[in-house]
Parts: C-alpha cells; structure tokens; sequence
C-alpha cells in the first residue's frame, strides 16, 4: 500500500478517535502527569512584575508557513497563561524570534492578550521583535537581552538546534534562570546538560504539556487521542516487523 | 459538574441544559448583585464578575466560648456557613450542619478513573431527612432510597396545580409553594402550580402570599439545594446594597424575601405578642395588615421608571414574568387571604425586562384562589426539623396535636405554649453574624418626616459607617426569587469583567508548591570564569596546533565509511547528461565544514558531464552556490541557481512543478532541512536520494537515513575527507590544509572527552546540586 | 456581521489547511493544482511578511537611538549595514562582486566563529551536568558522549564498532521513539487546528 | 572578485572571526559590535534575495502585457493578501492582515501534518519493520529486534499518564519507564557528541580561516 493512502487512513483514524473523545469527553477522566515548566511559566510573570526582572522569551526560529508551523503554534499554546498575565500586571516579556512570519504571529498574540483586557493602548509592539535572519545570528543576539540581567528569566521555546546552548550559556554566565523546551534532537541535546528535568519539556512532553495545563476537556480529549494513537503505531511497528521477519516487508 | 436529572449525564457547572438531552438542567443559584449573573451554590466568588458571594468573615464559622460547643447528641442546630477549606481551591464545602451535609453539590468526584458519582449528592451514602427525599433530584431517590412522597406538611403548601403547568413531569408531585421560589430560575419551566390542599402552620402564617396578585415562580423542581436553604449555605454578599428594611433586618435565611433596597421602605414593627427573633423581621407592619399578612410589604411608592420585565434566561419561569411590586411570589402563596387584591402601593416591586428571546409571559388574570384561615394556618403541623430551629417562645398555643404527633399553634398565644413546650423544644442557637443584624433602632413613626426621625435616631456603633445616625440596617439578601432583576445602572464593559478575572486568577492561585523554584542563580564567581577561561584556551591550543603544521601524535587512519560506496555507485551509474537536482541547505556558518564534501562532489559531477541545477531555500545557499561555481570547469550547462523561499512550502510546490531528475542530491547542516526535502520527496517524485550531511546532523538523521529510496550517505568531515581521498588517488597529498584540520579535529575530540569525563567526576564530587 | 468577524478568519486558515491537505493525500486532479497554488501565495505572503519584520528590525534599532550610550552605536550599525546590503543585493544579485564580498567577507567568516563559540558553550554544559541531573544519569550520558566523541573518527577500531553500535541501535531507538513522539503531538495539534479548537489566527 | 576586493574581505573576515571568537573570554563591546553588523548584513541579505524572487517571478510577470487574465488574477490575489499583511505593522489596523495569517497558518499546519505522516511516522514505522528482514542476515534481524522493542520503549515513555512511582505502580512499569529513559540519554548523548564535533569543526575551520588570511596579509607563507 503506497503511503499517500496509509496517510489518508491514519488521517481518519486520528479525526475520527478525536472527534469521538470530544464527544464522550465526560466519560473520560484522563489522570495526566505533572509538566511543572509549563505550570511555572505564568509565574514568571509575577516574579518579573515583583522583582523589576527581565522576563525574556525566545521562540526560536519556526517559520509558520512550513514543518515548525504546528511546533511554533504549540509554544504559544503553553505560553498563553504567560501572555494573559503580562497583560494584565503590564509587564510584557521581551520576546525575539528568528523568523518574520513566527515574528508576526507572536506580535498578534502579544498584542490580542492586551486587547482582551481592553488595554490596547498600552501594548508596546517594540518588546516583539525580529532578530535576526539566520539562527546562530539569532541565538548570539538573544543572548546579548541577557546582559546585566541578573535574576530574570529566560524561557526558550520553540524550534532551535544547537545554537540554543549559546543562549542557556549566557542565562549561566549572566546569573538568569533557564527554562524551556524543544522538539528537534539536536536542541534536545544541547538542553539536556544545562537544565534540570523539571524546567525542561523534551519531544513529545513540548505537546503534551501545553495541552495538559490549559485543563479544558477538549485538550483531555486530544490527549486521550495522543494515547489511543501510540498504541496504534506501536501495532504497526509490530506488524511491519513480524511482515518483515515472514518475508512479506521492504528492507 | 451538574448531574441531569433526565438522562443522567454529567455537565459543567455553568451549564443551563444537558449537552445531551437538553434538559434544562437544576442549578440552586446564588445571584451575583453586581453582574446579576446566577452561580451555584458554593460558589465564593461569582463566575462572571468575581464579585465575592460570601462575605470574608462569615467564612469562617467562630467558635466563641460564649457558646458552648453542642455536645454530641444534643438536637441544638448550629446554622453557620459554608466555608471552602482552602480560598480558591475547588475542594469540598466544610462546615454545613449534618442536616445539610449531604446537599451540597460540592461533593468531590471520587479520584478515581472509575464511572463518577451517579449523582453529585451521593458521593458516599448519606443518610437524608425523609422530608427532603421528595425534593431531591430524581436520581438520588431512584438510587437505593424507596421514593418517598412530599411529608404531609408540604404537601398542602405546594402550589396549586391549575395556575401552572409543570414543565418537566414532577414525578414526585408538585412542590409546596413557600419551596416552589426555590426552583432553579434558569430552567424555562413554567412553575408548577402549589397544591390545593393543606393549611399552613402558623409559624409560616406570617409569611403566606395572597395568592391572587402573585402566581408562583417557578416550581421547586425536584433538583439540588433549593435556594432558601442554599441561603445558609452562603449569605448574601457584602457588596450587596443593603436593603433599607428599617422594621428591623430579615434573617439571612429569608432575606431574600426582602424588598430591594430601592423600594421598600420599612413598615413599621408588628405590636402584637413578641415574635422570635428569627421571625421578627418579617412580621406584619402595623396599620398596614392585621397579624398574619405578608410582613414585608413596604409602604415605600412604586419607582416611577417603566416596569422591566425580568430577562428572560433570569425569569426562570419566564412565563409569568411578575407585575411591577408584587410580593416574592413564594412568599405570597404562604399570605393569609384578606389581603386586597390589588398589590399595594409599594409592594414588593420586581421589575420586568423586555428581552427579545423571553417567551410572551401569560398575563391572564389567575382566579381567586382560598385564602387560608389563620386557624388552619396555626394547625399546620410542624415538621421535626423546622421544630428544631424554632427559637424559644416563637409559637402560640397549641390548638391540637396532629397525627404525627405534630403540635399545633396558634399565633396568638406564643408564649404560653412555648412555657409549656420548654423541655421538648430546644432553643435554635442564632449565630453571632446573625445577631448583628438584628433590629435595633424603633422604625419612622407614621407622620415624622425623614430628617426628624434621623435627627433622633441612636449612632450606629461598629463597622465602616460607625458613629453615623439614622443608617439603615443593612438586611442581608440571601437569594432574590428568580424572577427579580435588579435595575444595574451601570453596565460593566467586557474588558472591565476580563481584567477582574484575571486580578481575580491570579489573587487565587495558589503558588504552585509542588515546583521547585529556579533558585535564583547568583552571577558565577571567579572560580566559574576561570574554568571558562581555561576550556576556552585549551581548545584554542589544541586547534591551532596541528593546524600551524607541528607534529601530531597520531596521523588520523582514513577508514571506509559504509554510507561511502553507495554515494560513489550511484553517480558512477549517472550517464552523460543525466538531470541532478542539488540542494544547497546550509549556511555561511556550515560552509567550512561541508567544503570537505562538496568540492570532490562537484568534480564528480563535472567528470559524469551530468546537468545540475542548484537550488536552495535559504537565501544565503543562493550566494554559496555562487562561490562553488566560481570554476568555469564546473559550470557546464548548469541552471541559474534557484531560490525557494517558504521553506517546506517552496520544496513542495518545486518538487511537483519538476518532475524531471535522475537523482536528488541533498546537502545539509541543519536537520529540518534536511528532513524536507526527504519527506517531499516521500510524497512527491520519489527520486533517489543521495545525503551529504553535517557531523551535528548525521547523529541524529540516522532515524530519517534508513529510507527506501536512500542511496548514499556521506557524514561530517571524516567521510568527506575519505571521498575527496578517494576521488584523489586515495591519499590526501593534494590537500595539506583539510588534512591538518582533520588532525586538529580529531586531537579537539579527545581533549573534549578528558574534559567531560573529567568536569563530570569533579562536579559528581563537590555535588553542588543547583537548579537549571 | 458578528459571526463572520468572529469565524471569517478561522474558516479561511481551516479552508487553507484542508485544501493543501487533500491534495497530498489524494492527489488527484483538481486537488494537487489547488494545493500547488496555495502553496505558492503562502510563499509570497511569506516575502511580504519578511518585508514587514525586516522594517520592524529597523525601528527597533531606530528606537534604541534614544538610548544611544548604551544601544546607540550597535542601533547604528544594524540599520546602516542593513540598509547598505539590501540595496546593494538586490540590484547586483547573489552573483554580483559586493553580494559577493558580504557573504564571503561578512556572513560566512562570522557565522562560522559564532559557531565555533556553540563548541565552548557545549562543552561547558556538559561539564556542569551533574549540578542539574541525578548521578546515573549523568554517567551515563557523559559515558556515551565520550564513546562518541572518540568513536567518530577512530583512532582505536574497536571504540569505532562499539560506537558505531551504540550509534545504531539503543540511540536509534532512543532517537526513533522521541522523534515519534513528536510526530504525535504535531498530527494532534494540527486536528486541533483542524477541528477549530485551536483559534491562533482570530481575534478571539 | 578583483584581487584587491579578496584582500579587503580577508582582512574584514580576520578581524570578524577574531573579534566574535572575544566573547569566549568576555562579553566585550567590540563583540557587540560586530554582532550588530552580522545581524544587519544577514538580515539584508536574505531580504534582498527574497524581494527578488517576488519582484522578478511575480510582479513583473503580473505587469507583462501579454499575460492572460486568469494568470494575472493568479498572481495577483497573494499581491493584495500580502499587502493587506501590512497592516500588521499597525496596531490598530492589525485585523485587516488576519486572512493572510490564516492562509499562512493553514499552509503551515497542512504541510507539518502530512511532514509528520508521511515523512516520520510512516517511514520510520516502515524502517523499524524492516530492520527485522531475514535478508541483511541474523545479526541484522537480532539488532533489528533491539531497536523495535526499544524505539516502543522510548515511546511508551512519553506518554502523559502518570509516570509510575515506586511502591505506588508494579515493578515493570517502573522499569519501563526508567528503561525509556535511558534509551532516550543515550541517543541525546549521541546527538550531544554529533553537535560538539560539527561545532568543534566549525572552530577548527574558523581557526583555519584566521590563520590563512593572518599569513596571506602578512605575506607569511604557511
């Protein structure tokens, strides 16, 4: 079976599990893990507001018209909480991203929490800013936000590779705490040493956590659905190999 | 969660009809003042505009020595309040009396994933009074208790059945009248008329409504706590405008009986026999009404403005929306019959509000309902647990004993009968924020004017407006029957409501315990620069070295790398001619590093005589595929390089416009590009591919690198030397410089593993545990 | 009105989405042409969007001129050098002599040392694991990093076949599972976007 | 490039490298410095060839007198939604530039879709498979086996449930979990070594560059 039509069939399954779930959303109480970076990330804003700190967010450079679209819309679902609270104490974050579509999208979710509270007026559209055109350009220039920031915070989320470490290696040096999380391996990686388990979403946690703590039963249902699919593939995985072991497989 | 009491399915709190039957669904309410919103009952706050519902210090129930602590068994009813264990956290109302634990529909779903509650009410078992089994929500009297009928007692009051037809069938019969306010608002149920028979006992005497002004609000529908008990589980709310009842303040519990502040004026206090304190409030004004009529009807005139009709989602029973000023309907049905028929000047006034949706009320005249005696009134027998709250000497004599044993009293001689009932009645315990609100100052006699009566009115001692004369006493309104809607002069904007959420979000959030708190990194001392300092000369060192030409230990062994041989076959199988597609996705930053494989490719391709076109979708690969082709050699036939920009999206919309090449050649440092241009080519033209790649990216492409249609794979600058050695007669003699930086590279690897296995143990030693 | 203000956008971006969807997962005649162009007005709204943010680049190091002690000379720079090679570029092209000299003088020399300085800061990570991991952890991952390290280019073969082992099996299925992972949570967001749960494009 | 245009841009590139390779000893002001300068170059650059690209392959074939209307109306509609784009840039007036969001967004989210699908899920699913096929040999299919039961390891490790304590959940589940968990260290760590290589790379690169163009200005051959 080519792989266009597999496509198309798991595409219905997925629709169709989710669509299921929302509708029976009561009947399933999924119990979730605790995903503390995200809980923690709207507190940021309180002790930005309380202590006079920066608060710096950099979301990477996923470029919303292509593969990091979705990864990139994720950041801003678990980021939502934070936004809505820096609109409310006005104290807007600095946020950076390294890519002019990504720019423009956080510009409008920046300026939409503002508008919710009917508070317009008072969103500064020069927090919001676009950096820079490649990614290690970018990563060295969101570093230099961190200087003589001693006691701000520093939440990396978004799609990064390895240059993220020049921007965890400037919190360090500059005494501001790190937190964050990422999908692709090699941010992963670079992530990994410099923060601890509980300030670090890893690959699918990225989603899972921006789903679990927004606690809307549509996101349980999406969870739900998350659930029922790995086990889905998990069967494939097993099929394609006993297919395989018998001969029948590619490879 | 609302259970519904149709089809049993679980719904959000703030849901007015099941999701999946569309039952309107039972809420008992507690109307927010400022925003008129309707929340459930255990609501501290109001959903909508976070208004607070339950004053700050009836909170906490006060165990003051003054009273003593019941002792177990004993039948004294403490009534104090609700309080949520902890601010903000949904947890489970404590503080009930017994009598209503089981009510509350706070009770939390059991943790685990098992079906919920059948019913909110039954988290476990509870042993209910007989008298509420008829009023609960069908489930529970399904669930195990036999369904009972209404007690005898109620069963007279409940609303007679031809003024309304019950809109949801009342399996267990119609609600008696004084309960049928009760009724949720929200539901569209047209009340269901109070039942005919049976007099009122004469403790509620005083409460009767004339039956011909008002009909009924919607009934009590069997469903969760109805809203006059639902008053002790939250009193009115502070900000609520006290409501000017001079006669001396309503009991919280029956404050919502009370006029809205802007209409009633007090009547004057009742002269016959001492009333209990309890009921004091709500006895008849004099002059107004002999004993017995509706106590409250204020002598203050009708508001001048238009009459609003109750909008319709808060008239609850819609239908009959009330006339301007008539009496709480609840209340009314209970008023002996003598009253006229015309509601007086400065009745209870209920606005009615125009709203489109609002189903046409039914203005017809409801017929001359009988008007019970004050002595079936007095007989009406009292159940045991109302006779437990009856103060001490709130009953006249006893005019007979009911079948149950029930007494009954007549209003006139209170006194006495209480004398004689002193052992078997227990006296109510009033709570201390009850006291408070007791009367104190005499109410207006009739002809002085306002200034006059001020003028010798006593100070008000105590709380924010001490030492001021003549102040109303603030009357706390428990619940306003459904269909009365305050006239709130000042909309509050969206934006106003979101901003309080929000403060309110944030007053209410408790600080997250469980994460540990970045600690607050100091910036590194000395020690932390110093290290800095070091790796970074050491790297430097040890880079430069074999790049000045020196000696090095070890001379790198050029291996064969597997990926190699099939990246060399198949341009080797290329004929003169063939269509290549390259890929250009890496940077300025990544050129040095791929010019170790992209010079021998490029004179492959030049030897083969192949037709290439480059392309690239970042800007900078454009310029880079300049520098490459800077050697006429290369450039025989090739396209002007091509920019796609959009990423993903200019790799799919190429990919299908040119359906023409032999073999995609993918060059690049960054995974996602990479990454790609596989994928599009999965879905595309499934070309074969050939991947030049990165050191940083061949680790984790590994996963992607084991596709069909995958024929070589060249990694990182060990197989590129390897493949430009190859295409140089197998040693590296032509290129000193690329022979010198893979010395350079290979010496950096082993001084990076030292220093990590060695940075590694020394931190695991002095194990100085920070956060990140 | 309202309904359009409020669910316009939304269906538009959903519209979008499905379109360019069917036509890679049927790809048959009319739905492959439509998800082509589709594709490519997302490219050119794209360029317009770079447009708008390279402005917004400008004014912001414009604003920090008021700050000029501090921001002022660095502020300086960006926009001239910006503006400088916008001009130049375009009317050269990638293959004129100044393009030229930027990328070869400018970008690549300067990108390669910044990413030399990611070798530092790695390293410097790596050292510092065990402050912010358990012990087994640790040694673990410092153990595996360094049969890497050393297993890359072999000077001993037998480091090279244990890495290339490592490399083939447990990582690769370390790897595979994480980048599963992510694949689920991008096919659930993107139902979600799909089914209108997920409203990044409206005002709401 | 004229020869002395090749001196000028190796004397910029050595005094670049040197100056960015500063920040390893010190956030100086001089590296801030030539950071702004890279930003804006790279910044420019990429815009530049960006507006190319539309100028040449869309406005310009729009303008041309002999295309069609249907072509024109082709290359026209992204014009206008691009434009109404910019309005973006002010605040009050950003909702005019939400339908271009949208048709940006919904783009992004079906290409990530069928990227997910058809370029991870079914390939890698197909690949885990067929790791297991008699042809490559027994020691093949034993390896092959490793990597299916530990790629559903690590799988089953991101799930959201509840991770299972000790004493609270059986002993295996445990297991399972911590197993994932190093499954997943492991294959960071090879990433972590695969990153540190290629950067150490590009230093030794930049080093190269440095010292080249430091002999060539000085006449100094190596």
């Amino acid at each position: 079976m080519n792989p266009t039509s597999l496509a198309l069939i798991a595409t219905l399954i997925a629709a169709g599990s989710l669509a299921y779930y929302v509708l029976r959303q009561r009947r399933y109480v999924l119990d979730v893990r605790r995903y503390p970076v995200f809980a923690a990330l709207a507190e940021e804003v309180g002790r930005s507001a309380e202590g006079g700190t920066l608060l710096h967010v950099a979301l990477g450079r996923g470029d919303i018209t292509g593969q990091d679209a979705i990864t990139s819309m994720t950041a801003f679902l678990g980021l939502s909480g934070l936004l809505n609270m820096a609109a409310a104490y006005d104290t807007p974050p600095i946020i950076t991203t390294g890519n002019p579509t990504l720019y423009l999208l956080a510009d409008d979710m920046m300026r939409r929490s503002y508008a919710r509270i009917g508070n317009v007026k008072r969103y500064r559209p020069t927090l919001v800013q676009y950096v820079a055109a490649s990614p290690i350009t970018y990563a060295a220039v969101s570093a230099t936000q961190l200087y003589k920031a001693e006691g701000g915070s520093n939440i990396v989320l978004g799609v990064f590779d390895q240059e993220v470490s020049l921007l965890l290696d400037a919190g360090e040096r500059h005494g501001v705490a790190s937190l964050g999380g990422a999908v692709s391996p090699q941010a992963v990686a670079a992530m990994y040493p410099a923060l601890s388990s509980d300030v670090l979403a890893i690959g699918e946690d990225f989603f899972s956590g921006s789903a679990a703590q927004m606690e809307s039963p549509i996101y349980r249902a999406s969870l739900w659905t998350q659930e029922l699919l790995r086990w889905v593939l998990i069967a494939a995985m097993v099929l394609a190999g006993l297919g395989a072991l018998v001969g029948l497989g590619g490879g | 969660m609302i259970r519904c009491p149709k089809c049993g399915a679980l719904n959000q709190d703030s849901s007015r009809f099941c999701n999946s039957c569309g039952a309107p669904l039972q809420r008992t309410q507690i109307r927010c003042p400022v925003c008129k919103t309707l929340n459930p009952a255990g609501n501290v706050f109001c959903d909508k505009c976070h208004t607070r519902l339950i004053p700050a210090d009836a909170m906490l129930p006060r165990q003051t020595e003054s009273q003593p602590s019941p002792e177990p068994g004993e039948s004294v009813r403490q009534i104090s309040l609700p309080v949520r264990s902890d601010l903000g956290k949904t947890g489970p109302l404590t503080g009930f009396p017994d009598w209503l634990e089981g009510l509350t529909d706070e009770t939390p779903l059991p943790p685990t994933e098992s079906e919920p509650a059948a019913n909110d009410f039954q988290a476990e078992p509870v042993e209910l009074p007989d008298w509420l089994l008829g009023i609960l929500p069908q489930e529970t009297a399904s669930s195990g208790e036999e369904a009972s009928q209404l007690p005898d007692w109620l069963g007279g009051l409940a609303a007679p059945e031809s003024e309304v037809t019950p809109s949801a069938p009342a399996e267990e019969g119609p609600l008696p009248n004084w309960l049928s306010g009760l009724a949720a608002p929200e539901s569209e149920v047209t009340p269901s008329a109070p039942a005919e028979e049976g007099p009122l006992p004469d403790w509620l005497s005083g409460l009767a409504a004339p039956e011909s002004e008002v009909t009924p609000s919607a009934p009590a529908e069997e469903g969760p706590l109805p809203d006059w008990l639902s008053g002790l589980a939250a009193p009115e709310p502070e900000a609520a405008p006290s409501a000017p009842a001079e006669e001396g303040p309503l009991p919280d519990w029956l404050g919502g009986l009370a006029a809205p502040e802007s209409e009633v004026t007090p009547s004057a206090p009742a002269e016959e026999g001492p009333l209990p304190d309890w009921l004091s409030g709500i006895v008849t004004p004099s002059g107004a009404a002999s004993a017995g009529t509706a106590a409250f009807i204020p002598e203050a005139p009708l508001p001048t403005g238009p009459a609003q009709a109750p909008p319709a989602e808060e008239a609850g029973g819609g239908a009959f929306a009330e006339t301007p000023g008539a009496v709480p309907d609840w209340l009314l049905s209970l008023a002996p019959q003598d009253l006229p028929s015309e509601p007086t000047q400065g009745a209870f006034l209920i606005p009615e509000e125009e709203t489109e949706e609002a189903e046409v009320p039914d203005l017809t005249p409801l017929p001359e309902p009988r008007k019970p005696t004050t002595d079936e009134l007095a007989r009406a027998n009292v159940p045991e647990w109302l006779r437990s709250l009856r103060p001490e000497g709130s009953f006249g004599e006893a005019t007979g004993v009911g079948d149950k044993g029930t007494v009954f009293v007549g209003a006139a001689d209170l006194e006495a009968t209480l004398g004689e009932l002193e052992g078997e009645l227990a006296r109510a315990e009033i709570p201390e924020w009850l006291q408070e609100l007791r009367p104190t100052g005499a109410p207006r006699p009739e002809g002085m004017t306002l200034e006059q009566f001020i003028s010798q009115a006593t100070e008000t001692e105590g709380g924010p407006l001490s030492g001021m004369k003549g102040l109303l006493q603030p009357e706390a309104m428990v619940d306003i029957p459904p269909d009365y809607t305050p006239v709130v002069r000042y909309e509050l904007p969206a934006a106003v409501l979101e901003r309080a959420r929000l403060w309110q979000t944030l007053l209410e959030q408790p600080r997250s315990a469980q994460r540990k708190m970045a600690r607050r990194r100091v910036r590194p001392g000395m020690g932390e620069q110093l290290a800095r300092w070091l790796v970074a000369l050491v790297l430097l060192v040890v880079g430069i070295w074999p790049l000045l030409g020196y000696p090095v230990p070890v001379n790198v062994p050029l291996r064969n790398p597997s990926g190699l041989q099939g990246f060399v076959n198949t341009l080797e199988g290329l004929q003169p001619g063939a269509r290549v597609l390259v890929a250009v996705e890496y940077g300025p930053a990544e050129a040095p590093e791929m010019a170790f494989m992209t010079e021998p490719l490029l004179t492959h391709l030049a030897a083969r005589g192949a037709a290439v076109d480059w392309v690239s979708t970042l800007p900078e690969g454009v310029g880079l595929i300049n520098n490459l082709r800077k050697d006429p050699a290369w450039d025989a036939g090739w396209q002007t390089p091509g920019y796609l920009p959009g990423a993903t999206t200019g790799i799919a919309s190429y990919v299908s416009l040119h359906q023409e090449y032999d073999v995609l050649i993918v060059l690049a440092a960054r995974s996602d590009h990479l990454r790609w241009w596989i994928e599009q080519n999965t879905v595309g033209p499934r070309w074969p591919v050939l991947v030049g790649v990165s050191n940083a990216v061949g680790s984790l492409m590994i996963p992607y690198l084991e596709i069909e249609n995958l024929k070589g794979v060249l990694i990182g600058v060990q197989d590129g030397t390897r493949y430009l050695a190859q295409r140089s007669g197998g040693s590296l003699a032509q290129y000193p410089m690329q022979r010198r930086q893979l010395n350079a590279l290979v010496g950096l690897q082993w001084v990076t593993m030292v220093l990590l296995v060695g940075g590694m143990l020394w931190t695991l030693m002095t194990r100085k545990k920070g956060t990140g | 009105m309202k309904l359009l203000k409020r669910w316009g956008v939304t269906f538009f971006g959903i519209l979008t989405a499905v379109l360019i969807l069917l036509g890679i997962l049927m790809p048959v005649t009319p739905l492959k042409e439509i998800r082509l162009i589709l594709l490519q007005w997302a490219m050119v709204i794209a360029i317009f969007a770079f447009f708008l943010a390279f402005l917004h680049l400008i004014r912001v190091n414009l604003a920090r001129l008021k700050q000029f002690k501090k921001y002022g000379v660095p502020g300086l720079l960006t926009v001239f050098s910006a503006l400088l090679t916008l001009i130049l570029v375009f009317i050269q092209g990638p293959q004129g002599t100044y393009s030229q000299l930027l990328l070869n003088a400018v970008l690549i020399p300067g990108e390669a040392a910044l990413m030399g300085l990611t070798a530092v800061t790695l390293l410097l990570a790596g050292i510092r694991i065990a402050r912010v991991r358990p012990a087994h952890e640790v040694i673990l991952f410092t153990g595996v990093a360094a049969l890497m390290l050393v297993g890359m280019i072999p000077i001993l073969p037998v480091l090279g076949t244990l890495a290339s082992w490592v490399q083939k099996v447990p990582a690769m299925a370390g790897l595979r599972g994480l980048v599963l992972g992510v694949a689920l949570g991008t096919l659930l967001a993107g139902l979600r976007f799909l089914f209108g749960f997920d409203r990044p494009q409206s005002e709401e | 490039m004229p020869v002395s245009l090749d001196l000028v841009a190796g004397i910029l590139g050595t005094v670049f490298t040197v100056l960015l390779l500063s920040y390893l000893f010190g956030d100086t002001v001089l590296y801030r410095w030539t950071l702004a300068i890279l930003v804006g170059v790279g910044a420019g650059y990429a815009l530049a060839l960006a507006l190319r690209y539309l100028v040449y392959t869309w406005i310009l074939p729009m303008l041309d007198a002999q295309t069609g209307l249907e072509l024109r109306l082709y290359y026209a509609i992204p014009i206008i939604l691009g434009a109404l784009l910019l309005f973006k840039g002010f605040p009050r007036l950003s909702p005019a530039g939400n339908l271009s969001m949208a048709i940006l967004l919904g783009s992004g989210v079906a290409v990530a879709f069928s990227g997910a699908l058809l370029g991870t899920i079914i390939p890698q699913v197909d690949a885990t498979g067929s790791g297991l096929s008699l042809r490559a040999g027994v020691g093949q299919v034993f390896n092959g086996v490793l990597v299916l039961l530990g790629t559903i390891i690590a799988l089953l490790g991101f799930s959201p449930r509840p991770e299972p304590q000790v004493g609270q959940a059986r002993l295996w589940q445990v297991w399972l979990q911590r197993f994932s968990r190093y499954l997943l260290i492991i294959g960071l760590a090879v990433a972590f070594a695969g990153a540190l290589t290629s950067s150490l790379m590009m230093l030794v690169s930049s080093l190269a560059f440095l010292l080249e163009k430091l002999f060539s200005i000085l006449a100094i051959g190596l």
